[in-house]
């Protein structure tokens, strides 16, 4: 029945792992060839979609977000009335993100972002979602037990900080807006946006300086 | 439905991983997927919640193991077949095909596309053109009904029949995803964030000092008591 | 990742299927070689077990309870106020039947028992359990649509009618009591016995003359 | 623990399948693994609480697939390993041996058998020379406690926070799972048969005339209403 490994258990010896191309690659191939020859899609416009989200889409977007928050009061204030509105003055928006809700991290509330239901995120503003954004563990225990996910992965809260994990079921998506580190009163905007991380932006980082 | 892609509080799925520099695709098929899906949202065949409907209908192994994207291909070729745009049967031929170099063309007579422009329906959720007055007010107490249909719906099974507070009220006409998803009607209504203590949600499991904020349509609420 | 088939997927094209023993089958033979070398069992006394619960228990126990039931009104009455004792003077018991609750089905009272859980059974008066007992579909069913399942398994039960599903996560195990089909006046309590049923007595099918 | 194993109210698993003239056992592993686990039962190694959390642990994906004696099997396995019986990696070598036709024995030093007679622990639940006083009465309405402790429960998730009625009080001193599976105490007590309507478990999904009843710890409820 059972290919997959758990808990060291080589359940299938006979399992031949040589070389095997993965179903979902063959499958994937023909269906494309398919729906190219269908008229559906034109296989070139694929190669530009994987390739805008391969090299031009990612986190960078939102640390300018964030950067410019930082630094441009009035900005941050058109940015936590209405998010995508305020992204859209910095040319940024696009699938996926029709609605966004900026949420703002300060000394005593920490915000983290989670879908517990299949792995919602603000593509548009910080690209596709990193592998563990999508994984069992962190769906199921990010609205159970954040303080212990976070301090798991580095970040550890005092209980005297309200954690807020937002569940992004719905269409609206969620980008947290980090603290601004102290020491960085010097740097210009471009530099702030360098020391943003996606990390930060879904809530289980700070931002370093 | 009630099912594994509902993961709120399940146990057994251990630390959390992370990956350094990891790319944006793991392997060439999984950026075609992402990308045909991108282009699918485009054509009017199908909405955003029969996407995620047919992913949840996965067997619950296959779910767990055949990977994020794997899912997204499982749930287009389900959908691609019973709307007669590609045929399993189709892909099915050309892998034989592929894999012995002779590739005969499909018959493009008889199947689901072109698709006439009155039948194609929008992917996305919010119907800018369309006003919709909230029955809830930023501070109402609400309940969430105890729904647990069979089909999609967004409503995740751990703040079901719980109280929280109405924080935002995101006053847009938002399709409602339990009839959308089996294409029978919009029912466009307010989308509310409603928070929750830990304590309502995970009982002696909570967490000190930590909330849970959920966005949930109006029709999963009841009132419970209005702001005073 | 994948070799289990679902919904028609031949998934993994190049998994071979040939002959391959189960993991469970090699690991199981391995194991019980190391337990009774150790003498932690000896391979003689599975052996015996193995046969008890091929060749002796099952479902005819329970036939036999039930019909004593059918026949004998006080033996009834102790059955239905003390499950095990009463089952102890037909010479039953054994493991996995700590306490045993028999339930009566009546023409507007239906009773079925599942174990949600892991799949609890009666073993000592039934055997062991069917696989759909034991499947996934039954027991995330049973509990929510008793009525439908009932149904698809061929016993429709109008709405007039209430159904208890007796989920058995506990160390209680039950054991329906169906009713006695009309036209069975004349019968033995052995001809009694050998038209009960293991369905009817979890309660998912009525007795049949 | 929230998990898998905790299957009430799933969708997605289809029509239940029966075979006719089902056998017993549907391989001989089967048999030897159900066999071997009864033997276990006798030996005072591990207790029923232990077995059944063991199988919880398990990957999710694998107990969806292993099978029912699969879920046995790797359970044993695993607390034999862990209790230093019969380890790991002796099954391993024994497994790779066998091929090779050259069994060599194991040896029987330093390892937790044989077990001495004062660490042997009963298997199972009822503690029939102690008594204990029920707090709840037949006809008691009772709140199930929103308990989800990472480990063993046998508090079924669909139960949780609901109300329902006492209809059998089971006055005899049973173990409480959630602590014997961890072997940190029996905390013997009574358990009840609570009966919830279905409307209260399955809101919107509930059957007419349905009702669910439960067996569930004294420790898993709260007094709601006393009978009048």
């Amino acid at each position: 029945m059972s290919g997959h490994d758990h808990d060291g258990h080589d359940h299938d010896p006979h399992h031949d792992h040589r070389a095997a191309k993965p179903w979902q690659a063959v499958r994937t191939e023909a269906l494309e060839s398919i729906l190219n020859e269908l008229g559906v899609l034109s296989s070139s416009r694929v190669d530009e979609i994987v390739a805008y989200y391969e090299d031009k889409i990612g986190q960078k977007s939102g640390a300018r977000v964030v950067a410019r928050a930082w630094t441009d009061p009035a900005f941050k204030a058109r940015l936590l009335a209405d998010g995508l509105s305020a992204c859209a003055e910095l040319g940024l928006g696009g699938p996926e993100t029709e609605y966004l809700h900026v949420v703002e991290n300060t000394p005593t509330l920490h915000n983290i972002v989670v879908c517990t239901l299949c792995s919602c995120y603000p593509w548009t503003i910080l690209g596709l979602p990193p592998a563990w954004y999508k994984s069992s563990a962190y769906r199921s225990r990010a609205v159970r037990e954040p303080r212990k996910v976070l301090a798991e992965m580095g970040l550890s809260l005092g209980d005297d900080v309200t954690i807020q994990v937002w569940d992004s079921v719905s269409e609206i998506r969620y980008l947290v807006l980090p603290e601004r580190p102290a020491g960085t009163e010097s740097l210009t905007e471009a530099e702030l946006a360098d020391i943003v991380t996606r990390d930060a932006m879904i809530g289980v980082a700070r931002v370093q300086v | 439905m009630n099912g594994i892609h509902d993961m709120g509080g399940l146990h057994g799925f251990g630390p959390v991983a992370v990956e350094p520099n990891e790319p944006v695709f793991h392997a060439r098929w999984e950026g075609r997927v992402y990308a045909i899906t991108q282009v699918m949202d485009t054509t009017g065949l199908y909405n955003l919640d029969e996407h995620r409907h047919e992913i949840e209908l996965m067997d619950a192994a296959a779910y767990l193991t055949d990977g994020y994207y794997g899912r997204w291909l499982f749930a287009m070729e389900r959908i691609l077949n019973r709307k007669g745009v590609v045929r399993r049967a189709e892909v099915d031929q050309r892998i034989a095909q592929s894999a012995d170099g002779e590739v005969a063309p499909v018959d493009p007579a008889d199947r689901g596309w072109p698709l006439p422009d009155e039948r194609r329906i929008p992917w996305g959720a919010w119907r800018k053109d369309v006003e919709v007055a909230p029955k809830f007010a930023v501070g109402d107490r609400v309940r969430v009904r105890n729904h647990q249909p069979a089909g999609h719906t967004r409503l995740t099974h751990y703040v079901r029949d719980k109280v929280g507070t109405v924080t935002v009220v995101n006053a847009q006409a938002w399709v409602y995803p339990d009839t959308r998803a089996h294409n029978a009607g919009e029912n466009l209504q307010p989308v509310y964030n409603v928070a929750f203590t830990s304590e309502e949600v995970w009982g002696d499991a909570a967490e000190p000092n930590t909330v849970v904020r959920v966005d949930l349509s109006e029709d999963y609420l009841d009132l419970e008591a209005a702001v005073a």
